[in-house]
């Protein structure tokens, strides 16, 4: 088939975008977008923590309100990025935090829904032994409802991230900077090769981000959840995955 | 003790789970509630620790109505224990059974050492304290559970169904083992249970409930079997409660008999016991098995010669052992042993039911 | 139409021929105005507006996805030709004639001109910098917000006949909000708009002449894919570039821009009044 | 606000763009669900199958979904040599991240049948095909169908991102309201995605019901 | 028939779950696999359907070595009942039962026609035909489960702890019903279970299998409590064994006594009895309760005076419920019923006791 050696030039012309030291210096450069990048995403990701780690533990350990919320979140996933960014580019009159804010509420349900189920999913027969036991609310929460949601809460933070990672690159549409300017101006000019590049260094910093989080998720869940989850996948007739191990449970969306 | 008074509870749909219960359990026993599914024992249960608020009437705890102390404190002062033992996945053993002590301010050190006593009241390994749950089988975390429970020492305990989740040899050495904890205890112990032969076995006190939270019979075990109070009752005790009240009569009174032994190894020259069945014991004077009445032997009796012997009678145990020792020899002669397991004589079905003739005179 | 061809209205083989824009507005104008006027005259047209840049019109006219793109004479040929020193309208006309590729063909050029502009904020032009020539020495102290593309075709020219050499060229994009936004917050000194631009009076901005002929004349006028049209067709839009003027497109443009009336029913009104 | 949306709406041209945009976005963003599902079907089979497969199918489409779908957009016709317009693009690119996200749920929704039943009807005598297609498939379709549901409301925004590289949809509607700040059609296509994905949900709710008419008569699996 | 012959299976892990099985099932009896957890039932059981593979050694159904079978075609022929049924939820329970004859390409109509008659078989309302699954009770879901293992009239059939998942009462009835059916279809059928009662009330032969996948003794089942081949064996089949060994003795020869007895209704004007126990009856005949020695009573007997009876042994029944009778009554007496639960006469324990010496002399 003639795509393959298409296929073949642009591969050749994309290791000469990359192998061209006038990419990687500068504010176009592939290191400076890379790191407006980052810190598009992790300030979405801190916001949208901000805002749905406490309102997702609030209404797991209340368990009031939980239908609206998580018919409010599965909504929010519907929003249209592009139509949410530009929106607020125009009533922000201009300023990136209209953008900021766009990416944070696109950041909010996963993270929400995670925190929400995680707390959610802790076993009832624990907390009602914790409630047995004399603890308080407080107690509850912290001690017992929190250390069990992390598997599905860090679940929850990691598909925000990686979404946010992704439809950062939209936003470049409305002048942000980020690796979504090699997508879009490449495009403009019919650049493959700087389009290709982008697209690689996006996936890469997704790629890299998981993995920070993955690490970060193995230092934070209490080891002895990690015991009870291999436990589970040893047994032979048991089949189904334990929920622990599949954050993607919760759904995702991209951009 | 924990009494019940005039006790109601009705859920928010018009179900009422307890229907004015008025009942009191009293102080350094095993209580045990039982009923079919659905008849309001968790729901009672749980009303003595506040987990659920009575609709209507009071329960007091030691005298005292507990509408009175904070909901937190009191708990701490009872210990619970559920199904499945609700262990905290995410911590160690240790740390389980030393969330109450924790919780009431002691310190961690303090707390450490106290979980690690219970670890070995409860029977389980000292190494067993780092482990988490999930590292332990079913029978072991309910121990976790009942050493948790008991952590900050409290007077009353409650247990709902603690044993109901693990298979039934583990399930009897777990009873065993809480009969032996609370005869050093002395704790007020309220039992939730719907297998009636736990109930029976375990309590001293039994209370069975019937659908929609009634109070159907609160009587020993004995009496609940030798007399249930109505249909409900005896239906709900079953159908074998007449021999499974044996468990309830001491044997004491019962005449032990000898009958012809001999050693498995001694040499026999030619028949042995004529026109009567012989025991064959081993070194041990355990008892072995049974030769037929005029059965030949030559050397040691072979084992096609061997009848297989009966259930054993402990000696000084109730009298349902010794009925069923009598009924399963081939000889008639139910073979009773001493707590090492030794010979020491034999007992008749005849016999048994004498004893049993005799005392049911004596009542009357 | 068929969705499944929704690409391969490139016309010819039968079926509506499909008339491509930029995605600024007035390109969707101008698009709107070529279809009224060839489905006036009786060809089947379908529109696809906001296709992206001249690069993507062009590729996209190529490989058949469009039959009729409305282009700007100047710029088209610096993109076929980056060398071609032509600057006056009819010499573009002549030299981009020649230049353009084969299968390809422009049409006749109208009177309407909209340039591309470097603009000043209010600020700059108050230190008196009027044309390119007053900013060419002070390039170095200001950043330039322009699309994306404009980084790959201007610098050298401009370095070249002004001297000027901004300190950053911020990529916005074409002349649209982003641009006008960082004009106007200050992000940007200079930005690149069109001449027919509402926003620049609207804001204040002052357009800077251009007595060097930086950018060369920006006649609109149609590009073809040749064999998408027969002459009936070609006359119907020669008949457009007749009738527009660069004062009607700046009149039509603040209607669809400050006044938000829409695209389609500006080209529609514009169509009937002409009798194109 | 409400005057700029009703004024545009008002407007004979803008409702026919709207109109066009909404059938042209219906139509991006369900073609691929269908296909995606029915490409997610056997390798989530696979995964379910084979373990090592699982391995394989999800660690692929992890990587898939760490792909922004602009890149994705952009890409396709140069892989692909289609034409750079063409519609296919965008069916392509949400096929391919409908499949990734699909995979996982219908494994996990096999994974669901109880192990039984799959049991019993083997036992039974069905061979393997008409087992899956009997048994298994109707089984899964509880779970499988809130994986659908994720899959088309993620489909139906992506679609919009599709203006960027000038595929129709209502993203049409964000590009040229942007264009000449206007935020009235920017609205208007928001509210019509939102609403797009909620009637496309209650679809497939309803589709759900329909075909498992068991659940409906109280019982649960 | 079907015959084991030096069957052994190992998992890829090494589990060896089978080891060297011997045996032959005759054709036309129940045969009932029972043991431990683990001890590799299920995959005897399994490997004569062929759902899972021998690693050693060949099964022969009807004399024909299963291998030279298709696996499908060879399940069709071989009902299968498992614990929870295993129904398919999304059919209606018509449907489900209609599966094999699907299968084996009868025409829907004839299947149906075929599930109809099943239905009512197994003792369910026609009207149950179309509900679900989820819409029945766990045990009329196991009765739909033998209906469809029946359904293509398979001359073996292979239960896996069917009766399982049941509460005790539900589960008797099962089981009764099943010895019904099987009394007059004749199948062969392998039955496995984990419970020793309901090994010994099902099976005319049982296979006691040990740890690792062991026969430890395959034997009728009154020969198993009698005489159980080791020590394993006789701890397995349990300590009440002797009297559960009852449950194989006739009690004919028993010879029934009589008591005074009173109606319900009846008015008494003073002291009833005298010095023995009374029995009350209500119109039906059917026992109500004692009145001990002495009772006086005006009018009808109130409650109070009232004590509650025994369990009653249905004449003709086996020796057990005659003894657990004659235990459980406060008077001593059991009190024997005919089939529709009307006061035929009482037994003592001394009569039962009697009786078994005798049958023991007698087989000696
Ligand atoms: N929170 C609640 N809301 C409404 N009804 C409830 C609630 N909790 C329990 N019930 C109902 O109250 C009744 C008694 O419940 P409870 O849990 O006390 O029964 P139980 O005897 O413990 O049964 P089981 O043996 O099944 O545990 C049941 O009918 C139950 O359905
Ligand atoms: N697929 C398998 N892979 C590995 N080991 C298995 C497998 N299936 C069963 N086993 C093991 O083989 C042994 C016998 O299992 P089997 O299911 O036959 O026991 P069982 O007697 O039916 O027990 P239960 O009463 O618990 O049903 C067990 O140790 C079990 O863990
Ligand atoms: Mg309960
Ligand atoms: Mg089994």
């Amino acid at each position: 088939m003639a795509a393959g050696g298409r296929n073949h030039v642009i591969f050749q012309e994309l290791f000469a975008w990359l192998g061209d030291p006038a990419h990687w210096q500068g504010q176009d450069g592939v290191p400076n977008r890379a790191l407006e990048h980052l810190g598009y995403t992790l300030l979405a990701v801190f916001g949208a923590a901000a805002i749905a780690i406490p309102l997702g533990l609030y209404v797991g350990h209340s368990g009031r309100g939980g239908v609206v919320l998580v018919g409010l979140s599965n909504a929010m996933r519907a929003l249209p990025t592009l139509g949410l960014v530009t929106f607020l580019f125009l009533v922000a009159g201009g300023s990136e935090a209209g953008t900021i804010v766009g990416l944070i509420v696109l950041a909010v349900p996963p993270i929400l829904a995670g925190t929400y189920a995680g707390v959610q999913d802790t076993d009832r027969g624990v907390v009602d032994a914790a409630r047995g036991m004399g603890m308080t609310g407080w107690q509850r929460l912290w001690q017992v409802e929190v250390p069990n949601a992390l598997p599905l809460l860090m679940g929850g933070l990691r598909n925000a991230a990686l979404q946010v990672v992704a439809t950062a690159s939209v936003a470049a549409y409305v002048g942000l900077g980020g690796l979504g300017r090699l997508l879009l101006d490449g495009l403009r000019v019919i650049d493959y090769s700087k389009v290709l590049a982008g697209a690689l260094f996006i996936a890469l910093l997704a790629v890299l981000l998981d993995l920070v989080l993955a690490g970060l998720q193995r230092v934070i869940v209490p080891r002895g959840l990690r015991v009870a989850a291999a436990a589970v996948a040893r047994k032979p007739k048991a089949k189904v995955k334990p929920q622990a191990e599949a954050p993607e449970a919760v759904g995702r969306t991209n951009a | 003790m924990i009494e019940f008074q005039a006790v109601t509870k009705r859920f928010d749909d018009g179900t009422t789970a307890v229907d004015n219960l008025d009942m009191s359990v009293e102080a350094g026993t095993i209580t045990v509630f039982v009923g079919p599914s659905g008849c309001g024992k968790t729901t009672s249960l749980r009303m003595v620790n506040r987990m659920i608020e009575p609709t209507n009437g009071t329960v007091l705890v030691d005298g005292e109505d507990i509408r009175k102390s904070n909901p937190a404190l009191l708990r701490r002062r009872i210990g619970y224990v559920i199904q499945q033992a609700g262990l905290f996945p995410h911590r160690t053993v240790l740390d389980n059974i030393a969330t109450v002590p924790l919780l009431s301010g002691w310190t961690r050190r303090k707390a450490r050492a106290r979980a690690a006593e219970l670890l070995e009241l409860v029977g389980l390994d000292a190494t067993m304290g780092k482990r988490y749950p999930a590292q332990l089988s079913g029978g072991q975390q309910q121990r976790v559970g009942v050493a948790r429970a008991l952590a900050a020492d409290p007077p009353v305990l409650l247990m709902d169904e603690p044993f109901s989740a693990v298979d039934p040899v583990v399930r009897e050495g777990l009873q065993d083992e809480l009969l032996r904890l609370q005869a050093d205890l002395d704790k007020t112990i309220v039992f939730v249970t719907h297998d009636i032969d736990e109930a029976v076995r375990i309590g001293e006190k039994v209370a069975v409930f019937r659908e929609g939270g009634r109070l159907a019979q609160y009587a020993a075990p004995a009496e609940l079997l030798s007399n249930p109070a109505d249909d409900f009752v005896s239906s709900f005790v079953g159908k074998d409660r007449g021999y499974r009240g044996l468990s309830f009569l001491e044997a004491d009174g019962i005449e032990l008999r000898g009958v012809s032994t001999i050693g498995l190894h001694e040499e026999q020259s030619s028949t042995v016991g004529g026109l009567d069945w012989t025991l064959v014991l081993d070194e041990d004077r355990r008892p072995r098995g049974w030769l037929a009445p005029g059965a030949v032997v030559h050397g040691e009796p072979a084992d096609e010669e061997l009848r297989p012997g009966g259930s054993l009678y402990t000696a000084g145990t109730a009298l349902r052992g010794a009925l069923d020792a009598a009924l399963s020899s081939p000889s008639g002669l139910g073979v009773v042993v001493d707590d090492d397991g030794r010979y020491t004589g034999v007992v008749t079905a005849q016999q048994v039911i004498d004893l049993i003739e005799e005392r049911r005179k004596e009542a009357a | 139409g068929d969705p499944l061809k929704g690409g391969g209205g490139g016309g010819a083989a039968g079926g509506p021929i499909v008339i491509g824009s930029a995605d600024f507005s007035e390109s969707e104008l101008l698009m709107h105005i070529y279809a009224g006027a060839l489905s006036n005259a009786g060809v089947q047209v379908s529109t696809k507006p906001r296709v992206g840049s001249r690069e993507v019109l062009v590729k996209a006219l190529q490989d058949k996805s469009l039959a009729v793109v409305p282009e700007y004479s100047g710029n088209l040929l610096q993109y076929f030709d980056k060398q071609s020193p032509a600057s006056q309208p009819d010499e573009v006309l002549a030299a981009l004639k020649q230049k353009v590729p084969s299968g390809l063909e422009v049409l006749e050029k109208s009177a309407a001109e909209d340039s591309d502009a470097l603009v000043v904020s209010k600020d700059v032009a108050g230190q008196g910098v009027k044309s390119i020539a007053d900013l060419g020495p002070k390039c170095s102290q200001y950043v330039l917000g322009a699309a994306g593309e404009w980084k790959d075709r201007w610098p050298a020219k401009l370095t070249q006949l002004y001297g000027c050499t901004f300190k950053e060229i911020k990529t916005t994009d074409a002349a649209g909000p982003v641009t006008v936004e960082a004009l106007k917050s200050g992000q940007v000194q200079v930005a690149n708009l069109f001449t027919t631009a509402s926003a620049i009076t609207a804001n204040g901005f002052v357009a800077l002449e251009d007595p060097k002929r930086l950018y060369p004349a920006q006649n609109v006028l149609p590009l073809i894919r040749s064999e998408a049209l027969d002459e009936k067709g070609k006359a119907a839009l020669n008949k457009v570039s007749a009738a527009l003027t660069t004062e009607k497109l700046t009149a039509l443009n603040k209607r669809i821009e400050v006044d938000k009336e829409t695209v389609a029913d500006v080209a529609k009104e514009f169509v009937t009044q002409n009798k194109l | 606000m409400f005057d700029d949306i009703s004024r545009y709406l008002g407007s004979e041209s803008n409702q026919e763009l709207v109109l066009t945009q909404l059938l042209q976005h219906i139509y991006l963003s369900l073609l691929p669900l269908v296909i995606g599902l029915a490409l997610a079907i056997p390798l989530g089979w696979l995964a379910h199958r084979y373990r090592a497969a699982s391995g394989v199918l999800f660690g692929i489409s992890n990587a898939v979904y760490t792909i922004p779908s602009l890149a994705l957009f952009v890409v396709i016709p140069v892989v692909l040599g289609t034409q750079i317009l063409d519609s296919v693009n965008v069916v392509v690119a949400l096929t391919i991240y409908t499949t990734a996200l699909l995979v996982r749920p219908v494994c996990d929704a096999l994974e669901a049948v109880p192990f039984h039943v799959v049991a019993a009807a083997t036992a039974m005598g069905y061979r393997p095909l008409r087992r899956f297609v009997t048994v298994e498939l109707p089984l899964s379709v509880p779970v499988l169908s809130a994986g659908v549901r994720v899959a088309s409301v993620s489909n139906i925004s992506l679609v919009s991102v599709g203006a960027l590289i000038g595929t129709g949809g209502l993203g049409v509607l964000f590009t040229s309201g942007f264009q000449i700040s206007y935020t009235a059609p920017i609205i208007i296509g928001i509210v019509l995605t939102l609403v797009l994905a909620l009637v496309v949900d209650l679809l497939l709710v309803g589709l759900r019901r329909v075909l498992t008419p068991w659940l409906r008569a109280g019982g649960t699996t």
